[in-house]
This record gives C-alpha cells, structure tokens and sequence, in this order.
C-alpha cells in the first residue's frame, strides 16, 4: 500500500473549536494508518512568564493557560501557594470554590457536547445545547462579573460571596440545566444518525487507556473509574456525595455518556453546595506584594478534561522560582492517537473532538506528497495552527 | 423522535435571540467592565500599576504626590479587578460598561488626571 | 448609498482565526452565531475558508507558530476584507505581553479594523464589534 | 503516612541506601525522592511494577543553578511521588523511559524543548513545542535565558 | 396580443424563465434559512430587507463584486467553468417543467416541452454532479479532490434509485413527458372527484412512496443533511467549493438554489400535480405554493439529521433505498397494469 498512501496535515482551525494542533495523518484511501501529533502552535511560554512575575499577577495569567478550565487552574495554583504558606482557607470559600469548578464542568460538558454535534454536521443540536448551555453562563457571569474568566480564587479564598437572596434562583437555573441535559441523553441515545457515527468508533481498550496514561473522561469512558476528586479529595469534595462515572465502551459513545451523567453528578454538587454553605468569611488575607517560603509542592484538580497537574517550587521570592503546568489534553495525545489508528477519515473530527473540543481543530489540512518529498498548500492550509495545552 | 418533537416545538415558540444591539438588557450587577477613577481620593500609592497583570496601567509623572494622573490601556486589560480591589482608597472602580470596541487602537486609552484633594473637582474620564 | 457597499456590509461573512488564544476568546465568539446572540442576524455566516471569508475574527496573542500561517490566510481572502481583533491578546497580547512567544497583538502582523477590547468579551461585545465596523463600512 | 513511610523504606532498601540522596513526604499522598542519575530505569521499573505506581503525570524540568532537576511524577490512586534526579548543566543526559510508560514520550520531548535536556534511548527526539523556526540552543526555561535575551536572540529587539 | 417572438423572449428572460427563476430561487433560500433557522430557536436574517428578504440577493451582489481568485495549481479553463455549469443546468432544466403560460391566465406549459423530457431532466441532474466533480478536482485543492470524490460516489448511490422513483409516475401516465404526467395528474384528480374508485388508494400510496424516495434521493442531490458530506465543513472545509470566491462563488450559490427550485419543481410536478389545483387560481400561484411546501420539506430534513459518513450513506442506499425503490417500481407495473 506503501504508495497509495499519502499524508494530510490536520490543523486547527474551528470555529467551534479551539485549540490549535497540527496531526501529520498517514492515509491510505479513507482509512488512517498512522498520526502523529505536532503540538505547539498555542505555546506562549507562559511557565516563563509566570517565573518573572509576583504571585498575584500569576493568578491571572495561570487563569489564562485555558479560558475553558480557567478556574480549575486557578484552584490549582491557589492550592499550590496555599500549600507553601501553611494557609488554610474558610469553608465557605472552600465550598464556593467547588461551586464554581463544577459549575464550569457544567459548561465545559456542554459545551463539549455542542462541539461534537457540530463535528458530526448536526448543526442544530449543537445550536440547542448551546443555548441551553447560556444558562449555566448566566449563573458564572452573575456570581463572578465575567462569563469565562471568573477571577474567583484568590490566594486565600475566593474573591466575591454567592449573595443568599440569590441562592433561589441558581437552584431553579440547576433544574433546567438538568431537565435539558436529561433530554440531551435521550437524544443522543436515540437519534439514529448521532448513533451511527458515535458507537463504535474511535475504540480504546481498558489496558490501552491504562498504558498510555490518558486521563479524565476519556479514561473513565474506558472503563477505569479514576478522578481525582475522589482518589485525592481536594477542597471539600470528601464532604459532598457525589459518584465517579465510568462506562465500558471506550468509544466515542461513551465519552458521550461519561459527560453527560457527570453533568447531571455536578449539578447535584451545586445544589448541595448552595444548599449547605456554610457561614463565615471567604478570604484570609494575602498581601498583594507577599512572599512565599521556600519549598515545593504539587497540586492535582480534576479539571473538566481530566487530571491537572501544577507544580511549584518557591525560593522565598515574591516569585515562584520555577511553576510547571500540565493540561489534561497533553496526557491525552497518546491515546489519542491511538484511537485515531485504522479509523475513517471523516470519523476524525469526532474522535477528536472526543476526547475534548480543545481542538477540535479539524477541518483544515495540508497534504503532503511523501512520494515526491513536497508539500503543497491547500487551499487553506489555512491550517492553522495553534497548540495547545501548551498553554503555558 | 425526541428531536422531530423538539424541532416542533421550538418552530411554535418564539427564538429566543436577544436583539441586540437594538434592543439591551441590562449587563448583571457586577459585571466588570471600564474602569472609572477619582482623582481627588487617589494617594498615588502606585499598588494598582504594581499588581496589574497585564501592564494596563501607567501612573504619570511618577509616585507619591508627584503623579499627576494615570493611563489605563483598555486594550492590554484583563478587567480582572484586581487594581480596585487593592487600591486603598477606592479612587480606581470597574463599572459594567462593557461596550468597548473600538476602530483604532489610540482610542483604547483612557487618560485620567488627578487632583489633589484641596481642589475638588469633578472627575473627568 | 451605492449597492455594492450596501450588498457588503449586509453580508458580512466571517472566518475565525485562532492565533493562540486561550479558548475564551474562541467560545465567546462562537457564542455569538448560537441561537441567543444569532450574528446571522446581520448576515453574517461563519465559514471555514479564507476564500468565502470578508471578515477575519482573529483571537489569541499571535504566537510565533501561527504568525506566518496568519499571514497566508489573511492574503488568501479575496478583497476587499477586514480583520476584528477580538480580546486583549489579539489587540496588544494582554496578559501574555512579554511572553517569548508570542507577537503582542496582530496589528503587528496585518492591518486590523476594528479593535474588540475585553478578556474575553461579552458575545454581545463582540457584535458590537461588528456593528461598529459594519458601519465605518457604510451601513 | 504510614503507607507512604513504608514505601520509602522498601524503595531505599531495592535501591540501595547511597543510591537515594533525600526523600520527604511533605504531606499526605505527595512523596518526593531524589535518586542517582543512573538508577532511574531501575527505580522507575520498580515503582510501577511493585509499588503499582503506573500513571505518568507529566516530567518536570527545574534549572536549578548548577544542575538541571528532572522530576518524574508519577502516580497511583492515593499518592502523588515525586522521583527527582540530577542532570549536570554542561551536558544534561537522562536515560529514557519511554519504554516503561508509553505516555512519557511527549512529556520528555517537552523538557527537551524547554531545557536541553537528552534522553537517551527516547526513539524520536523532535522538536514539539516550540515552533519550527526556533533557533537551536535556546532553551527558554534554563534561567540563563532571561526574557530579554530570548527577545534579542529571536528578534533582534529588547523591551 | 404579444408578437411570438417578443412572448418567447418573454419566456426565457422574465417570465416564468430567467428573472422570475432567479427570484424565485433566492427567495427559496431565504425561507429555507429562516425556517432552519426557526427551527433551531433563532430568528436567521433579519436586517436585510423586510425580515432578511433581501439576504440571498445581499449575498449574490457581495459575491459578484468580490476579488475572485484562481488558484496557480488550478486548472484555469475547467474551474472558471465549471460554475457557469452548475450555475445554467439546473436553470435549463426547470425550462422543461410546466409553470404557467403567458397568453392564458388559467393554462400551464413548460417553455420547452417534448415527450421523454424527464429522461433529459435525469440526465441534467447527473451532468450538474458530474460538473461539480470536474469543480472540485480542477481545483486541485485535496479537499476539493476529496469533495469531488465524494460526490461522485454519492450521485452513484441514489441516481438510480432517484431514476426509478421518477419513472413511477411516468408509468402511471404511460408518458416520459413532464407534461402529460401533470396532465395525467390533474385528469385523474378530476376523474376521481367526480367518481370515486378503490383503485385509487393503491396509487395514491404508490405516489407517496415514490415522494419519499425522490425526497431522500433530491437530499442528496443537493447535498443537504444528512447527505452534505461532499461539502461537510467539519471534515473537508466546504468539500468541492473551497478554492472558490468572488463571481464564481457566487454562481456556485445561485446555483444551488437554483437546484433547490428545481428539485422542489419535479417532487411537485411528479407527485403533487404540480401548477393545478383544486381550487381556481393561476397556475404559477399553485406552483409556487407547492415548491415552497417541499423547500420546506427539505430544509426540516437538514435540520433533524446528523451527517452520515460516505461509507455510511453509501451502504445505506444500497441495502435499503435500491431494494425498496425496486420493490416499488414492480408494485407501479402491477397496479398500472391492472388499471
Ligand atoms: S465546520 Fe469547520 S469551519 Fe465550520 S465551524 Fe466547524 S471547524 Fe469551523
Ligand atoms: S484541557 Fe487545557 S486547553 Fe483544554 S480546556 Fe482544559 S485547560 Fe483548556
Ligand atoms: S494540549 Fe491537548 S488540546 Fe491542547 S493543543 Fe495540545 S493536544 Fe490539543
Ligand atoms: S508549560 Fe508549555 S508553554 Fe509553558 S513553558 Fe512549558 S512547554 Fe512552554
Ligand atoms: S502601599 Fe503605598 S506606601 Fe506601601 S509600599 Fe505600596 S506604594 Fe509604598
Ligand atoms: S482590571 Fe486588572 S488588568 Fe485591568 S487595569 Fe485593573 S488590574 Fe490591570
Ligand atoms: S488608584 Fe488607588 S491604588 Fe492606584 S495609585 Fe491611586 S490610590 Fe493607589
Ligand atoms: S484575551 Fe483573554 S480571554 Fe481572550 S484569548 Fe486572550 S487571555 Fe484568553
């Protein structure tokens, strides 16, 4: 076959999707052999900056590696400094801590969910699920001033308390977000055509996904019930009932179901949240111009992708010597790659889009012609570009 | 068949597109947007352009007594709150107005004086 | 008002560039083709080729990766077009001003005609952006 | 904690004592071991197949001065560990361990990047992050590359 | 009176030829947009004109008066035509289908009309495919190629069935002209008004089959969901037409609502009697009522499905579409027959 195939250079460039890849795919007719990842396009050298800069204005910039989990970083970092000052923060920043990072699960799933209905051309169910996903829009924007970059963690707890009068209102916003969710369920298990290019595609075995280290619910949709608010609690997620989802199926279907049931887990944490907040202050008090004390740490989140990693390490500076991120989607590429191994072409843009819209970058490609070592533009390689998690 | 039922029943309800921008709903309480200054009760302490993550802010004429005003770069900020929320004497605020978009960069800036206490003034943008 | 600018500017088709962006940027300006916001409204359709494409939505700080292939999309787009820098990044690389990578701000790279400050704006900001350069076009 | 005591123990005791420079568990599920250079295929090998430590979360590099700090963690259910060795500035070299975590290749490929780093045995050593036309030898995390000097080395400018 | 010549000119420019089509077509568009659009909770075009009438007429113009580019690689004479193609077959085809005549308020004939013209719709229909083949691959874009390919594949999946599906009718009116399928359809109409027959049902049924099938079979035709994956844009950005802007572009447009107008035309003309009706008003009203109903019909469809792969669509059509289009025709024989 070695001649018949040829390579097509998969970038970014969606409107709907965000983060910049660029996959080099070896083709052969409509099926994929090989793919091989080029990342980068999204790197900012943001761990460099954040060397050069006070752990305040880190707050922000850590917030910026992803507007989607931006408050998951912020969590994290937070954490992270909290850890090297010996800093315990008030329940009830704990509490409207969880708040906000499941209300951004909600928006991310649904957000994710949107995307891989408009990857598999179903445009109006992508236009359903984001309107209905202005909701949980409405909800972050009210409490925290902006609709993606909440700004709400802060060294030392959150920055804005959830009004009491309010509380009513957000628990009847949860209610229509689940009731829709739930019909969302019912759509995707039904719809023939959402069906037909959902299951079975874009497999990935149990030991695979173990081997290959992949993460959040693209591990869970394989079978393995692991998230790090259950295996290492963190906040007060030990305090609040809630279950970890898995489902069997390693396919595309299941990654599908994973979010969705974890939709409904999370607007569950919300209530109980808003329901049993507890009274108190919602910051201890950090200098803006503070230093940290020397030492290292590690913080790990559950970001709405998957297990996110911050490390630290602090010579006794206003600044942290060294701070290193990782994104969920980077722990994601090797499986992934593996799961885009003998698939159809079309059925790129979703398997893709499984694992997370950070890039669902998918529609532009450049081809290249192995054969005679050239490489020629399409009309796009627009392609484009970015990287990603990479953020950093 | 949940989704003929769902196309139905939207094709019967009203879209529910917000007119903007001929008709505007208020932004909610909050939100964080331009940024307003009052000279008379800013000490020119400076924190606000120290803490500022994205440079946005520049103190004129320096520290202390001598600063005569500041710039705020719309188009570097973040409108994180941040300058607010450290100012010690609530002399720089965001407002809600979030309707910033602009044809050339110069006009991003805002230039604010400051006046020293004894002469109040109103304040100017 | 002659046809042409008045055919233009009711059919302002976009194509969005992510330049490395953080992904705010990114959903709030597919927030605004959703149902809620509607840019269809005015005509506007998001498209995926530079060559269907009269507007250019640009977000994210131009990283160096993306700076050249921003380029050739940009001189692939039939004339005449315009370029929407939408979020403190595209604009001066706002958070990521001094960052090694990146451009700081995508005037630097090709001409931008209108500026959406934000970070990231509202989707409401966003069609502000575009009514506004919609008019200095001849609305 | 007492777990986590226990594995030090174990682990120092397969690896040999003056093998393992330092080791701390600063608090429950973080545990954070420095080891020789040379043993860390033994070490890695023995975590995951003993200790049951078979995630990979990602490879940290540290410049810290005179040596580069290569800090692997890795992970299980409950804890976090920290394994951390020692590379010398003039010639950073680690033994790649691909082979045993199949997720690491990207992560080694990024410390690569970002601080010079080799590993040895790793099976395709390109370049992920930066972009192509990044010159070679500026590796922008080493703290001798302050941000000034990136700009002036890629650009030509400062700020 | 009208001197003949100056009446056919009439015909083929104004009306019910060139303008009248082209008006109609982007009218078409329009509704279609706002009724997708509807359906998916939004309000679509809205400034352009009353409630975004003008919208498609917008678009044309901003088209027509754009840098129109030609890629080095591409093949300049194939890819410079090839719109004019997709853009003027279809506009042919919709001359053979009966709308209204201009001399008799009450009367209806196509501008051109002999018997076997619906095999030369047929035909047309498979030379606008193949026109979008050659778009696509003188583009020399991979996408385009793939797009190219994709279309052809398809046309070989439901032409056959879209074939069968429209002779049925035919059968019934034992003439392969649009015409007097019409005719046969009014005549029947009138017969079974004035006496009601059981044979009816069995040929009513038959029709709606034939409706269905047609439908499907025009869904791909038109590339609209869930067929559209020779432009699907998620996959290979807009398929056949990515290379294309300006005037060609613009064409391309004009020509797929011109093909929407068409495939609306022939599922009214072969399957709702097309510009008759029972109640006594001019033809093209009839008409125009009818090809809105089915643009209808057809845009709901591209709004409640999801795309189907190739490999998807192309299995589907031959394990289910073919047989049942076969099963079909054989039924039509046999009813025709006993009639
Ligand atoms: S189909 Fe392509 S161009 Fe369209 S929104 Fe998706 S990624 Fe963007
Ligand atoms: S995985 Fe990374 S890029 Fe994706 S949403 Fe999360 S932080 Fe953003
Ligand atoms: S981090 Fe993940 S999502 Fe982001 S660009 Fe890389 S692979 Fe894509
Ligand atoms: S985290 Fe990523 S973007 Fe940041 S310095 Fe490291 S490799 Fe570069
Ligand atoms: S708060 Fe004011 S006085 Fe204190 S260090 Fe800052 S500028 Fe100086
Ligand atoms: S809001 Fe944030 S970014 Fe803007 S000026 Fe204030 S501190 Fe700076
Ligand atoms: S605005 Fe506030 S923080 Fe800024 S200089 Fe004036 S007093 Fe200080
Ligand atoms: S302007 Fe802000 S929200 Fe937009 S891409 Fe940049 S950092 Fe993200």
């Amino acid at each position: 076959m070695g001649k018949r195939e040829f390579t097509i250079h998969v970038g970014p460039q969606h409107p709907a999707l965000k983060e910049p890849e660029n996959f080099v795919f070896k083709v052969d007719g409509e099926y994929v052999v090989d793919v091989e990842p080029r990342i980068g396009y999204n790197h900012r050298g943001i761990e460099k900056a954040m060397e050069n800069r006070t752990y305040i204005q880190n707050l922000y910039i850590v917030e910026r590696v992803c507007g989607i989990c931006s408050n998951s970083h912020q969590t994290c970092y937070t954490q992270n400094v909290e850890e090297l000052l010996g800093m315990e923060i008030p329940e009830r920043a704990k509490y409207i801590r969880v708040l906000l990072a499941e209300l951004e699960r909600i928006h991310s799933h649904l957000l994710w969910l949107g995307v891989a209905a408009h990857e598999i051309g179903f445009d109006t169910l992508f236009y359903y699920i984001w309107r209905d996903r202005e909701v949980v829009m409405d909800m972050l924007e009210e409490i925290s001033g902006n609709r993606v970059n909440y700004a709400m963690p802060t060294i030392g707890g959150v920055r804005r308390d959830i009004a009491a009068d309010k509380i009513p209102k957000y628990l009847k916003m949860l209610d229509v977000l689940e009731e829709r969710t739930k019909f969302y369920k019912n759509i995707c298990a039904t719809e023939k055509t959402v069906l037909a290019r959902a299951d079975g595609v874009g497999f990935l075995s149990k030991e695979d996904a173990i081997r290959l280290n992949a993460v959040g619910p693209n591990l869970r949709a394989s079978g393995v019930a692991s998230d790090i608010r259950a295996d290492s609690p963190y906040l007060v997620y030990d305090e609040i009932p809630w279950n970890v989802i898995s489902y069997d199926s390693g396919d595309v279907f299941a990654n599908v179901l994973v979010r969705v049931d974890e939709t409904f887990e999370s607007v569950n944490i919300c209530r109980y949240c808003l329901e049993h907040l507890p009274d108190g202050p919602i910051r201890t008090i950090f200098s803006p111009l503070g230093k940290v004390p020397e030492g290292e740490a590690v913080s790990l989140v559950e970001a709405p992708r998957g297990e996110l990693i911050h490390y630290i390490q602090s010579r006794g500076t206003d600044k942290p010597y060294r701070y290193k991120i990782r994104a969920p989607t980077l722990g994601n590429i090797p499986a992934l790659c593996e799961k885009l191994r003998g698939g159809y072409i079309a059925d790129i843009p979703i398997v893709l889009a499984g694992i997370d819209p950070c890039f669902s970058c998918t529609d532009r490609m450049v081809f290249v012609d192995e054969d005679r070592d050239k490489r020629w533009e399409m009309n796009g390689e627009q392609l484009r570009r970015y990287g990603v998690e990479w953020y950093k | 068949m949940a989704m003929a039922k769902e196309l139905l029943k939207n094709a019967r309800e009203k879209p529910c597109t917000l007119l903007y921008p001929f008709e505007k709903t208020a932004p909610p309480e909050g939100l964080r947007g331009k940024h307003v200054f009052v000279g008379e009760k800013c000490i020119g302490c400076g924190l606000c352009a120290r803490v500022c993550p994205a440079f946005a802010i520049e103190l004129l004429g320096g520290r202390g007594p001598k600063m005569s005003g500041m710039k705020v770069y719309l188009g570097r900020c973040l409108f994180c709150q941040q300058c607010e929320e450290v100012c010690p004497t609530g002399a720089i605020k965001l407002t809600t107005d979030y309707e910033l978009a602009v044809l050339k960069q110069e006009d991003m800036v805002l230039v604010f004086e400051r006046k020293p206490p004894e002469a109040k003034q109103p304040k100017k943008e | 008002m002659d046809i042409v600018t008045w055919a233009r500017t009711r059919s302002p088709w976009l194509i969005h560039f992510n330049a490395g962006a953080c992904n705010a940027c990114d959903i709030e300006v597919v927030a605004a083709i959703t149902p809620r916001f509607d840019l269809e409204r005015f005509g506007a359709l998001l498209k995926g080729s530079p060559r269907h494409a009269d507007v250019m939505v640009v977000t994210g700080s131009v990283s160096r990766q993306v700076r050249e292939r921003l380029k050739r999309i940009y001189e692939q787009m039939p004339e005449p077009k315009f370029v929407v820098a939408v979020g403190a990044c595209a604009i001066s690389g706002g958070v990521f001003q001094q960052c090694y990578n990146v451009m700081e701000g995508v005037d630097k790279v090709i001409p931008v005609d209108a500026y959406i400050p934000g970070c990231s704006p509202k989707p409401e900001a966003i069609l502000d952006g575009v009514v506004k350069l919609l008019k200095s076009a001849g609305y | 904690m007492e777990d986590h005591k226990r594995l030090i123990g174990e682990f120092t005791e397969f690896l040999g004592a003056e093998n393992v420079m330092e080791s701390k568990v600063p608090r429950e599920r973080r545990v954070f071991v420095t080891i020789k250079t040379d043993k860390l295929r033994d070490a890695v090998k023995y975590l995951k197949d003993h200790e049951g430590l078979t995630h990979i979360t990602t490879i940290t590099g540290i410049d810290s001065g005179d040596e580069i700090e290569v800090l692997y963690h890795l992970a299980k259910k409950d804890l976090s560990l920290g394994l951390r060795v020692m590379a010398p500035m003039e010639e950073p070299v680690v033994d790649s361990i691909v082979d045993i975590f199949n997720g690491a290749g990207l992560y080694e490929r990024e410390v690569h990047d970002i601080l010079g780093v080799a590993f040895e045995g790793h099976p395709d050593m390109k370049r992920l992050i930066l972009p192509d036309e990044w010159p070679e030898g500026v590796h922008p995390l080493l703290k001798k590359w302050t941000l000034n000097k990136i700009r002036e080395t890629i650009d030509g400018k400062e700020w | 009176m009208i001197p003949p010549v100056l009446s056919s000119l009439i015909q083929v420019f104004i009306f019910p030829g060139f303008i009248f089509i082209l008006s109609y077509a982007m009218f078409c568009e329009w509704v279609s947009r706002k009724f997708v659009a509807r359906l998916q909770n939004r309000v679509g075009p809205l400034y352009t004109g009353w409630e975004g009438i003008l919208q498609p007429l917008a678009d044309s113009i901003k088209l027509l008066a754009k840098e129109d580019i030609t890629p080095k690689a591409a093949d300049k004479f194939v890819f410079a035509l090839m719109p004019v193609a997709v853009f003027a077959l279809p506009l042919t085809a919709i001359f053979l289908i009966p709308i209204q005549s201009l001399t008799n308020l009450w009367g209806y004939s196509p501008i051109v009309s002999f018997e076997g013209d619906l095999i030369i719709v047929l035909f047309l229909l498979s030379v606008i495919i193949l026109s979008i083949f050659l778009a696509g691959w003188s583009s020399a874009n991979r996408f385009g190629i793939i797009g190219a390919t994709r279309a052809a594949l398809q046309m070989l999946a439901y032409e056959i069935p879209l074939g069968i599906a429209m002779i049925g009718p035919a059968i019934f009116a034992r003439s392969l002209s649009i015409g007097k399928i019409v005719e046969w359809q009014a005549q029947s109409m009138h017969n079974f008004l004035s006496a009601p027959n059981l044979m009816a049902i069995p040929v009513a049924l038959l029709l709606a089959v034939g409706f269905i099938i047609c439908t499907v079979c025009l869904l791909a035709e038109l590339e609209l969901r869930p067929f559209d994956s020779p432009e699907a844009e998620t996959e290979i950005v807009h398929g056949w037409q990515v290379e294309y802007s300006g005037k060609k572009l613009g064409l391309l447009r004009l020509g797929h609502d011109v093909k929407l107008v068409l495939a609306s035309a022939l599922l009214t003309s072969l399957f709702l009697g097309g510009p008759i009706g029972p109640w006594p008003i001019p033809p093209v009203v009839w008409f125009l009522l009818k090809t809105a109903v089915c643009v209808l019909i057809l845009s709901n469809a591209s709004a409640l499905f999801a795309r189907l792969r190739i490999d998807q669509m192309l299995g589907g059509s031959w394990r289910y579409l073919a047989p049942l289009s076969i099963l079909y025709i054989m039924a039509v024989q046999i009813i025709a027959g006993l009639m």
